[in-house]
């Protein structure tokens, strides 16, 4: 068992250091420590116009956008799954701005099976100042998904506002000329994971006193092992499952062994 | 959707930019339906990363063959003997109705190989069949979708008649006016492939041939990048009058009465 | 023909915009636009221990710790060429302190062939300090090669103290877990040139007025095609030189086309 | 060094994990000698990135074989008509002295590999050739250098005899002690191949039965990964006593007088 919330009064308890990582999804849990939500809003989102996907060489770009229909349908949509979910529901929360996030973040606090929020910073947002919005609106374990970009940067501060454990982290934004313009999205690749590595090695230095939680480029249990070894205390799956769906819950079978 | 890992027992361009790669694996080929496609890969490299879409090209119960781009990196990496990773059956089969006697399938440049598996199914189920090729009338896009990358290339486009020989002699393949009001009046069902111009063509001259676009008529097949094939990453939304959907677990193939074609890109 | 230095009083013209990047190297450079050395010290240095260079999915994380036997030796022994070289030499400066910098600087003023020098900064420098100390010590063109990770925050400064181009940029760091211990190691890696790229375009944004000469996971002219459209006046080419020998100078003759 | 785009002819395990690959390729197999390597790729993929070191194994002025390690991905990869891009020849071939008439040829574990084209070549020049196997002596690491990536198991560790109907009957095969006295006295030459460790043990008992090692009487092969191959990228560095020099352009060979196995990791 593995303790995500250690400095909190209401825990997030997991069983296998293995989680699904937002975007990710499956129907198959059996051993999964949590599992992830696609980011919500407090209102739908259409998302990002196509293309949304753009391969690359040994990886490709992503640009959701955050397309979701909106946190109350979403709950109500999924409250029975949740319920009956044998591994805790970490609902993520896209970047808008931190008052929506403590609307949303009060909805959630009795929902039954969610176990914890995930917030989604990027660079544009103020870390901290939306930490203690939510923090302020709920008992929920929070997670805070930082940039690698700027994570070590802004690390203490999110443990400072109230951050339970931190996801290290989202993935690199990277750019492309499609058809003449230039076309922004993440990139998801096996090679992010010597930098999400790199970060979780650094922040572990840092020593912040919460688990921090590796998130990037993991496609085995070897790699998995990896972030745990450099002082992850789980990690987070998400791309991998494009190309070999179930590959998460292998994973946790295998780290389990 | 299970998946499995095949030997490839022919790998070959079939026509233009398509390949064929074909596979003895009864368990898939009885497993999928015209309409469907699989998603390979060639383990254990990451590059290319994403899966490909072979569409359903023919299967027999034995032996199950497959097209997709012959500019697809895939194309020239597979040889016979290799075992690809598939994941199938995916996307929804098309069933034509019982009613429906008169099939007319328009295909758009080399889009049309998307629909041959069709046109030997409703052979085979005594239907008149007629393939109609298109010119190409998309303006350099791959269907309704965008394909910056080879992924989306699932047939791509070309010009040129696609070989009769391959065809049964039932099948009445033209390649004049596949919007003809002759043929649009004829037909009791429509699947067409192509670009997103040619389903506003194909939808403009329905209701001036038949004066409306009755749902279940014609149906659309939308061929985008669908990196996972599942709903899982929301990489091949189509906006439809119903509001968005997914090429892969809603379609591939939608009704063109639901089907917004201007909003897709 | 493409001025690297068009906001300072000595030009750096080349003609063509591939240029070779520092740690690659090339017997043939006929249409090459120009050199850049492998990194220098003032003083030898030995360099990183083994592994200097490991593999991963897609690409490599190298550590070479400038080994280098100093600036002074380097001169020396390279003169001769240089001063034959069909291509501008730009000599790469590896970041040990803004001091020995200076003295280096002064040193190449009058060495026939050189025709720049480029600063490789990384995050520990304070780079608008080094750059002062540089201009101050020498009329050459300066390019200043930026980490991508902050190349956006210390652009607007780089320039400002100086710098003639900007070199966008040093390549990500990553980790990975070598024998159990943690590797820190550069990615060179066909999935850095999103990330490049995005930089090029965020900062070509800015409008700063000089040069920005993209680098990172080149591989084809079409990938270099890609930076010059993104805002690049050149570009640099290293790793594919390791899978592809002369594939830099091919690259100069097909964009040349 | 040339680049050479080569048809494979034969891929095929050799031995434990040994893999052989092979071409026909008159022009590469008259370029290359004992002790010299090629860098393989197989293009346009970038996965795996980097070239891989093949060593030398058998060339007859028209086919031409090397060596590498079983593990590494493009083992599985490469097929019979595939073909490899190969860059070649890098690394200096080792030349015995003419007056060395009596050659010993040390391997540790598999990486005896290295030494066959060497020990054919000595007796075809009608020198007597002693082909010593020693036990892996190594602590798990490859070679002088440490090999995160399977790049550099170029040849790799394993227990066993080395299938002696390979070899030709003029060689002599030796499983007994590759250290023995009896054996570094008879030598006029000695090649090893192996890891620090046994370099180490085979100058100490070179001192001991030889009272001392000259310079020019033995060689050891090390084997790091070689990325690039032709000095560029300071990936195989190793000290000497004549300072850092690199793998692939000062070796692959270097005199054991001058290697200091200490510092080379
Ligand atoms: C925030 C979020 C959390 C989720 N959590 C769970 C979960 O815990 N358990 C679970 O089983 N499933 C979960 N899912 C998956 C979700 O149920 C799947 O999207 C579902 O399989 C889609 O089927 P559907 O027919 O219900 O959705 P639909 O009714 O087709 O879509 C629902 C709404 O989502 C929007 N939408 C759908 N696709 C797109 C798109 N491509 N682009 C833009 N908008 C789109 C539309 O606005 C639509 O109105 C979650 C989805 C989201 C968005
Ligand atoms: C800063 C720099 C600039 C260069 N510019 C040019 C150029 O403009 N034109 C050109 O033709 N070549 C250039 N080179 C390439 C250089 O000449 C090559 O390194 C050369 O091919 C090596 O051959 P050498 O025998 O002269 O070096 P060596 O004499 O073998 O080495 C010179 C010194 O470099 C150090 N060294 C060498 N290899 C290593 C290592 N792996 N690890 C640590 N230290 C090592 C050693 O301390 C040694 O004393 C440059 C090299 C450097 C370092
Ligand atoms: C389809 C998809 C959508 C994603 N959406 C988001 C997102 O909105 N916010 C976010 O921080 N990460 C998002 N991610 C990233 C994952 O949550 C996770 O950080 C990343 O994918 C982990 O790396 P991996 O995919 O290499 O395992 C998304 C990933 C995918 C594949
Ligand atoms: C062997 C080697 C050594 C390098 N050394 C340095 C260095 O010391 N400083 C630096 O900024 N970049 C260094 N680089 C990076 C290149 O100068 C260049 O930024 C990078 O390789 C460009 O990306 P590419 O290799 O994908 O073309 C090195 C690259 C290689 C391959
Ligand atoms: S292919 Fe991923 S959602 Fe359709
Ligand atoms: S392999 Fe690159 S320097 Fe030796």
């Amino acid at each position: 068992m593995i303790e995500l919330a250690s400095n909190w009064k209401r825990t997030l308890t997991i069983r296998n250091p293995i989680l699904l990582a937002a975007g990710g999804y499956t129907t198959d849990a059996a051993h999964i420590g949590a599992l992830v939500t696609l980011p919500t809003t407090w209102r739908a989102r259409a998302g990002a116009p196509m293309p949304r996907v753009v391969e690359i060489p040994g990886g490709v770009l992503v640009r959701t956008g955050a397309a979701n229909p909106g946190l109350p349908r979403v709950v109500r949509e999924h409250r029975r799954a949740w319920e009956q979910s044998p591994a805790p529901i970490i609902v993520a929360f896209a970047a808008q701005g931190a008052r929506d996030w403590a609307t949303m973040a009060a909805q959630l606090e009795s929902v039954t099976g969610v176990g914890g929020i995930e917030l989604h910073f990027n660079p544009a947002l103020d870390a901290a100042d939306a930490l203690r919005a939510v923090r302020a609106a709920t008992e929920l374990p929070i997670l805070a998904k930082l940039d690698l970009d700027n994570a070590y940067e802004i690390a203490a501060a999110c443990v400072a506002a109230g951050a339970n454990a931190l996801v290290l982290g989202r993935a690199p934004r990277g750019m492309k000329i499609v058809e003449g313009k230039a076309w922004y999205g993440r990139l998801y690749a096996p090679s992010v994971k010597p930098l999400a590595l790199r970060v979780v090695g650094e922040i572990r230095d840092l020593g912040l006193g919460i688990p921090l939680i590796g998130c990037g480029g993991i496609h085995s249990a070897e790699d998995a092992r990896e972030f745990l070894a450099a002082g992850a205390s789980a990690v987070e799956i998400d791309s991998a499952e494009w190309i070999e769906p179930g590959i998460a819950e292998r994973v946790a079978t295998e780290v389990d062994a | 959707m299970k998946s499995y890992s095949c030997r490839v027992v022919e790998n070959r361009n079939l026509w233009v930019d398509t390949q064929l790669v074909a596979f003895d694996a009864p368990d898939l080929s009885r497993a999928l339906h015209p309409g469907q496609f699989a998603l390979a890969r060639a383990a254990p490299t990451f590059d290319p990363y994403l899966r490909r879409v072979l569409w359903l090209y023919a299967s027999d119960g034995e032996r199950v063959a497959f097209v997709f781009s012959a500019c697809d990196p895939l194309a020239a990496r597979t040889r016979v003997g290799d075992s690809l990773d598939l994941l199938a059956p995916l996307g929804n089969a098309i069933n034509l109705d019982a009613n429906a006697r008169r099939v007319l399938l328009i295909g758009e440049g080399t889009r049309i190989v998307q629909l041959i598996a069709l046109a030997h199914d409703a052979v085979a189920q005594a239907r008149e069949v007629v393939l109609a090729s298109s010119p190409v009338v998309g303006g350099g896009g791959h269907g309704v979708g965008v394909s910056p990358s080879p992924v989306a290339d699932g047939g791509g486009y070309g010009v040129g008649v696609f070989p009769t020989h391959l065809l049964a002699p039932e099948i009445e393949y033209r390649t004049d006016d596949a919007l003809s009001a002759e043929l649009l009046v004829w037909a009791d069902a429509i699947i067409a492939s192509g670009s997103a111009e040619l389903y506003r063509a194909l939808a403009s001259a329905i209701r001036a041939a038949r004066y409306r676009l009755e749902s279940g008529f014609a149906r659309v097949i939308v061929d985008l990048p669908m990196p996972c094939g599942t709903g899982a990453c929301y990489a091949c939304a189509v906006e439809t009058t119903r509001g968005a959907q997914l090429a892969c677990v809603d379609g591939p193939a939608f009704d063109l009465v639901k089907f917004e074609t201007r909003s897709a890109r």
